[in-house]
């Protein structure tokens, strides 16, 4: 049983870090600003919900436990809050969007990845 | 040995927590200063806890006569376990020294801080001088090498930012303090890596626990290592040549207040703590220690007496001039203790010592005349003599002093170096030190000369005598180095008691 | 081949203290000259830390040879070890470098704050962060015999 | 506190205390000079009386201070401390009231710094004089050189302050670097550096250290210029002619050359003296410096650059007597000192009465001013016959038995140099009186006054009292050598 | 060697990797032009530092790091190059060769030395098996607190600690005396301070930060009352209480944060932490103990007296529990006054100060 727990929660926490990898990758890869932030928030909070869910796994039902389900709430306050932010200050400092752009692909790079 | 009966009339309970009260007392004395409502309430805490810290140096200065070495654990623990000071004569010496010398420079500051300070700042400028002050109180009295470093940095952190402050009189405070930060802070983590050697020797902090584990291992690298870290680290922060490339900017722009606080004690606890290593925790029989002394500490300290001197004289400005000769002076005290014997220690201690007054005097001197008048350089001061008669005969006391005329403290001082020097057969210090003095006669005689015998340009500014607040302590200091230039005798004993306890009773 | 192995954390901590060094001394822009000086303490600080830990240990917080993660780490470390090595049962690292880092972090911090304050009253002051830049300014002004305080 | 301690407390109270009330009554001017021809009477008569004391063998004692373990301020009379101490005060009057007399003809600035500063110079002779160890008078030769240092520059102008810087530069380098390494040296060799009858180092030390350290001594006590550490001499010429008149009569070198004796007579003693190379090569360099500095003296067109000059010379007498074997030069060195003080004073304000009245410093302006001037020349021509050695002046006798003393001790060199030198000083101080006497040159005009009415009395009236004591000097020569017996009769 | 020998360990692996990335960040941090890239990567640095001390075993020089080195640095950072932009950004390609030199030279001395260290995670060596090991064996005696560090850090080298705090506050004087401590920015009313005022479009962040603050301050207390029993202290806790405050002025303004926490008490609070603490130091001393010596914190009469429900029953072998207990919650409160005022009053040093218009004709970049 408790082996059984162990590696359902470590292949969670393995597929969480994964997709944070993937979301790091579209940090790199995608286009611009706004792009770039949905894909860092989108894989935060569901990497580190995957993680954390698998940690929970492991651990069992103790105290350890509630505080990973905290870490867990405060990482889904903060993250796509932060997330707004960024994409706020992004609109507010005059960057287009890619998808809605009336302009040419690459003024918005050029744009995006100032 | 000296006694101090007279002045020692403290409560036995009192007495016997001096060394940590010591510290406590301008620690609590700057967080008061810095609830205090206004300036003048500021001054008064610093006054009093300064004259507080004198009391209780004078408590141990008794004790320490008594007892020999006074050790005092903090939290009730004994080392290794918990930190301890440890104060002996050459402790008591410099607690003195720090604690007079801050007495006189927060007398002093009544005035200095309204023309130098932005009034709404006075009272966290006198709360971060109380804590240089602590910083350097608790840096001289520690038995543990990590515990001095978190005081050296104590002292130093408030020093960066008090320094800066002089930026209202010259901008320039702000890339010396900025320098000054940077030099110290490579300094200090270079001691903290020593340390880090050391520990992972012996496994302890406890600077006597060190010394007696350090003699059992031998020849080890990270000995060596930690003995050379730590000694660039406190060379760094001590201004010792050629590490001293921040000390005349951050000395020259700082505040004056600061001024003759750190050119008396700042650079002298650091040096302090490097000889605390270099005779207490290694031994200087050592080989490894014995070479670095003969041929890296007294050719450098050779070095600095006479090229900074030099430097000094060709200085245009009255401050670096003094601040160059802090260097050199320096070099004479290390020069002193590079020989190794327990006379050419204590010639080196007396220096110190006549070195701090003397200082003092002269940053004194020229802050009381600076704060109602903007001039800095030779220039600027030609006929200051005239206009300011009393200050600048305080001044003249001092350059004096530091040239090493007779009749004053500079002279007895360096007397007893040569003394030293040629008992141990260093003819070329002999040179040396004559060289120096007479580079010392050339750039004080250029300010002296400037003072007295020239006249103010027509329509230059002109000095103004400084207040009688001023004048006070200034000519106190002033007498004392003319009075340890007749009868030297008490810093001669307490530069002796200092110097066996240091050797511990080589010759 | 086992020195490399068994140093290879001092090692490769000194490599980071030497960055910082480097950093430090290679730029004239106070800001980075701070970061510089932030990476050279702090990597001392790993140094310490690097010093202080035991190989099987845990940290420096008192657990019950008997409960669960007590037993798991007695197996992980080895009986002997843990019998030649153990407080009580259970092996932990060295909780001193921990406390000293503890205050060398504040003070690597203090240093930070004051330095930024100075360092942004200089650009107040001279209207730049660069080294060369400032020293010609003092140089001209010194050369003309004046001087400014700072706004 | 006996009489004898209290005499030399005073004498060295007398002078601080002169400087601390003339500078507090700085701004008037009468009760300031007054204060100081009072206080130079007050001393004299101080040092009179301790003259006395010691003439009649008495050696009061006093220790000042002890300034560090071994050291001692310490303090003691003996005869040729007391005659210089006595000379000292007394030239200091005769040299206050012609002070008085040329600077306010002069109107000279920066009056009160010039006599408070006269009165620390003084203090640092009366130290010198009574010092009882090479500590103590290292520390009052330095009280002198630092006190007459704002003398030399006293104008403040360039040249004035460069002349000053010269002036430090060469005597205290000389002092730090060498007599003060020196006196340490002989500190840690014999453990003290009391002054001994006999000789301090007397069988404490080889003649290869003791030559050395004889070496040290004698050229740090660059006071003294003996060359190559003369040439501060000519350099401070710069400064007023009281100051001139200090320096050369009364204090300055004369503390060079007492030290030298001081250093002979009492730290090595006759016996090491004598039979050591390097006094022997001092002496000849003495010799060099004897006949040198008169050739060049004769070069000089400036008055007080010759009488310069002539000083030097003068000086490496003194300095050959403290370094002969022989017991009569040594006294003959003692009254050198002293003619030679009371004829260079003379001559001195006599330059210092002609530039006063004239603005004329050059020898070769002065032609027929005699007429004009006929005291302060004829009293020019007192002081430069008593310093060529003729009599009825006090030089005689010294330079007569100083070149017998040279003779008897087989030193050929520096008895043929003093010869040599004496025949040349007639040559380049007695025409100045002579030519000032004749009458005017046809073709150039007379320097006129620029002072109405010529020199002030009292800048004449110093000079005519020191030209009478040369003469009287000689008369009493006899007793001046019996008083120095004491010191000399150590000698062998 | 002393019969320890190391075999594979999966801390082992995650302790190179992590080294190396720490190397891989610093070596950025010296070839990146632009300021904002290294101050972020200066962060990273300090989160990867972190973790690597959580594998160390360090966990509360971990969290310290992680508040810190990740949280408060990398604000004040910020906050240091907005104030210097326009001014940054000009990379001089001169002096390479001399710092290289130093650095590898120095470097060298170091490595030289560290082959004697004793063999990385060795309990034999003098490090470990001496002093270390003698607070582990001690604690439970001495304090009977479960957090050896805390121990250690409060009681037997609380002086150490003390000193830090007054270093804090050090640094707090030190800043509010070069860059004030925001009166410009309370002052006047037309210069717009760093932090910004209440934009509209931020309802988002707003609406979080209110639900975040609150939690953020709870959570500071439960790091400051749990330091006894894990990791966190006084430190962690203050910085994290600070945090609360430097959010609340970064969404909300920070005028209406500065009339809500005024320089003034902040000030005061990091002053009367440091009293606190050296004041405890001095109770002790007047109830007959050392300075700091908390088994003296209570004079034996009130001691006796303490009702059992604040701490459970005494325990009668080591009577003198509580007053450690006692003791080292109270300095921990000094410090947690000190460092949270310090942290906020540093922060109202660098954002309050006026942002002055970049200089004509100077560089701009670096911090755009």
């Amino acid at each position: 049983m408790a082996d059984a727990l162990f590696w359902a929660g470590g292949g969670l926490a393995a597929a969480g870090a994964l997709l944070a990898l993937i979301g790091a990758l579209g940090v790199l890869r995608f286009p611009d600003v706004y792009t770039r932030i949905h894909a860092a928030s989108i894989t935060d909070t569901g990497g580190a919900t995957l993680m954390i869910l698998g940690l929970c796994l492991i651990s069992g039902l103790s105290l350890v436990t509630l505080k990973l389900v905290l870490v867990w709430v405060f990482i889904m306050l903060t993250s796509p809050a932060a997330a707004n932010a960024l994409a706020n200050a992004a609109y507010s400092a005059g960057h287009t969007p890619w998808i809605g752009s009336f302009r040419i692909m690459q003024d918005n790079r050029k744009g995006g990845s100032r | 040995m000296i006694t101090f009966e007279a002045f020692y009339a403290a409560p036995p309970a009192l007495t016997a927590h001096a060394p940590a009260l010591l510290v406590v007392g301008p620690l609590i004395g700057a967080c008061v200063a810095a609830l205090s409502p206004n300036s003048r309430w500021a001054w008064m805490i610093s006054v009093g806890s300064t004259i507080f810290a004198v009391w209780m140096a004078l408590c141990l200065a008794g004790e320490v006569a008594r007892q020999g070495v006074v050790n005092y654990y903090m939290g009730g623990f004994a080392p290794p376990l918990g930190i301890a000071f440890r104060i002996d004569a050459l402790g008591v010496m410099m607690a003195l020294l720090v604690s007079s010398v801050s007495a006189a420079a927060a007398l002093y500051s009544g005035h200095a801080l309204d023309a130098e300070v932005r009034s709404s700042k006075h009272t966290l400028f006198q709360a971060g001088f109380l804590l240089c002050v602590a910083g350097l109180l608790g840096l001289v009295s520690t038995g543990d090498a990590f515990n001095a470093f978190v005081f050296l940095e104590v002292s130093s952190i408030g020093t960066y930012a008090l320094i800066a402050a002089g930026e209202r009189r010259d901008r320039r405070a702000l890339p010396a303090a900025f320098n000054y930060l940077i030099m110290g802070t490579i300094g200090a983590t270079f001691y903290v890596i020593g340390v880090g050697f050391l520990y992972a020797a012996t496994g302890t902090l406890n600077m006597a626990d060190i010394a007696a584990r350090v003699v059992t291992l031998g020849d080890s690298r990270m000995v060596q290592a930690g003995f050379a870290f730590i000694v660039v680290g406190l060379g760094l922060k001590a201004a010792m040549f050629p590490l001293h490339g921040w000390l005349p900017g951050a000395y020259a722009h700082a505040p004056s207040l600061m001024n003759i606080f750190l050119s008396a004690t700042a650079t002298k606890a650091a040096l302090y703590l490097m000889v605390r290593f270099l005779f207490g925790v290694f031994e200087p029989g050592s080989d490894f220690a014995y070479h670095f002394m003969a041929w890296v500490l007294g050719p450098l300290a050779g070095a600095a007496a006479v090229i900074c001197s030099i430097q000094a004289a060709f200085e245009k400005e009255f401050r670096r001039v003094l601040a160059f000769s802090s260097v050199a002076q320096v070099g004479y005290i290390l020069l002193g203790l590079s020989i190794g014997t327990t006379a050419a220690a204590s010639a080196g201690f007396l220096h110190l010592l006549a070195h701090a007054l003397m200082k003092a005097t002269l940053f004194m001197a020229v802050g009381g005349v600076a704060l109602h008048f903007r001039g800095r350089t030779l220039d600027d001061f030609a006929g200051a003599g005239r206009d300011a008669p009393w200050t600048m005969a305080a001044f003249a006391t001092g350059a004096a002093s530091l040239i090493g005329i007779p009749l004053t403290a500079g002279f007895l001082s360096k007397w007893r170096l040569i003394e030293a020097s040629l008992a141990a057969g260093q003819i070329w210090m002999v040179v040396v030190i004559a060289i120096s003095s007479l580079l010392a006669l050339a750039y004080a005689g250029r300010m002296l000369e400037a003072i007295f015998f020239r006249t103010a340009a027509p329509g230059a500014e002109r000095a103004k005598e400084a207040p009688l607040g001023v004048l006070v302590p200034l000519w106190i200091l002033a007498g004392f180095c003319v009075w340890f230039g007749i009868d030297a005798s008490l810093p001669e004993s307490i530069a002796i008691a200092g110097a066996q306890a240091l050797m511990g009773g080589r010759p | 081949m086992s020195a490399v192995l068994t140093h290879f954390n001092y090692v490769a901590v000194i490599v980071l203290m030497m960055g910082g060094l480097y950093i430090l001394l290679s730029t004239g822009n106070l800001v980075r000259r701070m970061i510089g000086l932030a990476i050279f303490q702090t990597s001392t600080g790993l140094f310490y830390i690097s010093l202080g830990k035991v190989s099987g240990g845990t940290a420096a917080i008192t657990l019950d040879a008997v409960s669960a993660e007590g037993q798991a780490l007695a197996a992980r470390a080895g009986a002997e070890q843990v019998a030649r090595y153990g407080v009580e049962g259970v092996i932990y690292s060295n909780p001193l470098p921990h406390v000293l880092i503890l205050t060398a972090i504040v003070v690597g911090v203090a240093t930070l704050a004051v330095g930024l304050a100075i360092a942004v009253r200089l650009r107040e002051a001279y209207g730049t962060i660069e080294t060369d830049e400032i020293q010609a300014l003092d140089r001209v002004l010194t050369a003309a015999g004046q001087v400014e305080p700072a706004p | 506190m006996n009489t004898g301690e209290l005499l030399i407390a005073l004498a060295l109270a007398l002078p601080l205390f002169a400087a601390a009330a003339t500078y507090a009554v700085g701004r008037m001017p009468d009760v300031r000079e007054t204060l100081t021809l009072v206080s130079a009477i007050g001393l004299t008569i101080i040092t009179l009386s301790m003259a006395v004391r010691t003439g009649a063998g008495d050696a009061p004692q006093l220790v000042m201070a002890r300034p560090l373990q071994g050291l001692e301020l310490a303090f003691r009379l003996e005869p040729l401390g007391a005659l210089f101490a006595l000379m000292a005060s007394v030239l200091w009057g005769i040299n206050s009231m012609f002070s008085i007399g040329y600077m306010r003809g002069k109107r000279e600035p920066n009056q009160t710094r010039f006599y408070v500063c006269f009165c620390f110079a003084i203090f640092g002779v009366m130290g010198i004089a009574m010092a009882a160890n090479l500590f103590t008078l290292f520390v009052f030769y330095e009280v002198l050189t630092f006190s007459t240092y704002p003398l030399v520059a006293h104008k403040g102008d360039e040249p004035a302050r460069r002349a000053g810087r010269i002036y430090l530069a060469i005597l205290v380098g000389a002092s730090v670097t060498l007599l003060l390494p020196g006196i340490i040296a002989v500190q840690a060799i014999a453990g003290s550096t009391d002054f001994v009858e006999g000789g301090l180092l007397q069988g404490k030390v080889n003649l290869d250290v003791g030559g050395i350290l004889l070496a040290l001594l004698v050229f740090g006590a660059a006071k003294a210029a003996l060359m190559p550490v003369h040439s501060w001499l000519p350099t401070a010429m710069v400064a007023p002619a009281p100051v001139s008149a200090l320096l050369h009569a009364v204090a300055v070198v004369k503390a060079g050359v007492f030290t030298i004796m001081k250093i002979s007579a009492f730290t090595f003693g006759p016996n090491l003296i004598g039979h050591m190379p390097v006094a022997q090569w001092l002496l000849w360099l003495a010799a060099a410096t004897i006949v040198i500095s008169s050739l060049v003296a004769m070069r000089k067109d400036d008055l007080k650059a010759r009488l310069a000059w002539s000083t030097i010379g003068q000086l490496a007498y003194v300095t050959s007597a403290a370094l002969l074997p022989a017991a009569a030069g040594f006294a003959a060195g003692g009254l050198h000192l002293l003619a030679h003080a009371v004829a260079k004073i003379t001559l001195f304000m006599c330059a210092g009465a002609i530039y006063v009245a004239t603005g004329a410093t050059r020898v070769s302006q002065m032609r027929g001013l005699g007429r004009r001037m006929p005291v302060v020349f004829f009293c020019f021509l007192v002081g430069a016959l008593s310093i060529v050695g003729m009599p009825p002046f006090a030089g005689m006798w010294s330079k007569f038995l100083l070149i017998t003393a040279s003779f008897g001790s087989e030193e050929w060199i520096t008895a043929t140099a003093m010869i040599v030198s004496s025949m040349l000083s007639l040559f380049y101080l007695a025409p100045i009186a002579i030519r000032g006497l004749l009458p005017p040159a046809s073709d150039a005009a007379p320097v006129e006054f620029v002072r109405p009415g010529g020199a002030p009395g009292l800048t004449v009236a110093p000079l005519v009292i020191t030209a009478i004591a040369s003469v009287a000097l000689f008369f009493f020569a006899d007793e001046v050598i019996a008083f120095l017996v004491p010191v000399a009769g150590a000698a062998p | 060697m002393t019969g320890y020998i190391p075999g594979f360990d999966a801390n082992l692996a995650l302790d190179a990797i992590l080294l190396v990335m720490l190397v891989v960040i610093v070596a950025a941090i010296a070839a990146t032009h632009r300021m904002l890239s290294a101050v972020i990567l200066m962060g990273l640095y300090s989160l990867v530092s972190a973790v690597w001390l959580v594998v160390m075993d360090a966990a509360d020089v971990a969290f310290t790091e992680a508040v810190v080195g990740a949280g408060v640095s990398t604000i004040v950072l910020l906050g240091a190059i907005l104030l210097t932009r326009g001014a940054a950004a000009k990379v001089s390609g001169r002096r390479r060769f001399l710092p290289a030199v130093l650095a590898l030279g120095v470097g060298a001395i170091l490595i030289y030395a560290t082959l004697d260290l004793p063999d990385f995670g060795d309990p034999a060596s003098p490090a470990n098996a001496y002093v270390g090991r003698a607070y582990l064996e001690a604690t439970g005696n001495d304090m009977g607190i479960p957090n050896v560090v805390t121990a250690v850090l409060s009681s037997y080298r609380g002086f150490d600690t003390l000193g830090e705090t007054v270093v804090i506050f050090a640094a707090a004087i030190g800043v509010a005396i070069m860059l004030g401590f925001g009166e410009r920015a309370m002052a006047d009313r037309t210069i717009e301070p760093l932090a910004g005022g209440p934009a509209d479009h931020h309802v988002v962040l707003r609406v979080a930060a209110k639900l975040l603050i609150p939690i953020i301050a709870l959570y500071a207390f439960y790091v400051q009352f749990h330091g006894d029993l894990g990791p966190g202290g006084g430190f962690q806790a203050g910085v994290i209480l600070a945090v609360a405050v430097i959010l609340h002025a970064l969404v909300f303004g920070l005028k209406d944060t500065m009339a809500a926490v005024k320089p003034k008490f902040a000030r005061g609070v990091a002053a009367l932490g440091v009293l606190l603490y050296a004041g405890i130091g001095v109770t002790c001393i007047v109830n007959g103990g050392g300075f700091l010596d908390y088994d003296h914190l209570f004079p034996r009469h009130i001691e006796a007296q303490i009702p059992d429900w604040i701490l459970g029953p005494a325990d009668p072998a080591h009577p003198h529990h509580w007053g450690q207990h006692f003791g080292i919650m109270a300095i921990e409160l000094g410090v947690l006054f000190t460092v949270a005022a310090t942290m906020v009053t540093i922060f109202y040093g660098f954002a309050g100060r006026s942002m002055e218009a970049p200089q004509p004709g100077a560089p701009r970049s670096g911090a755009a």
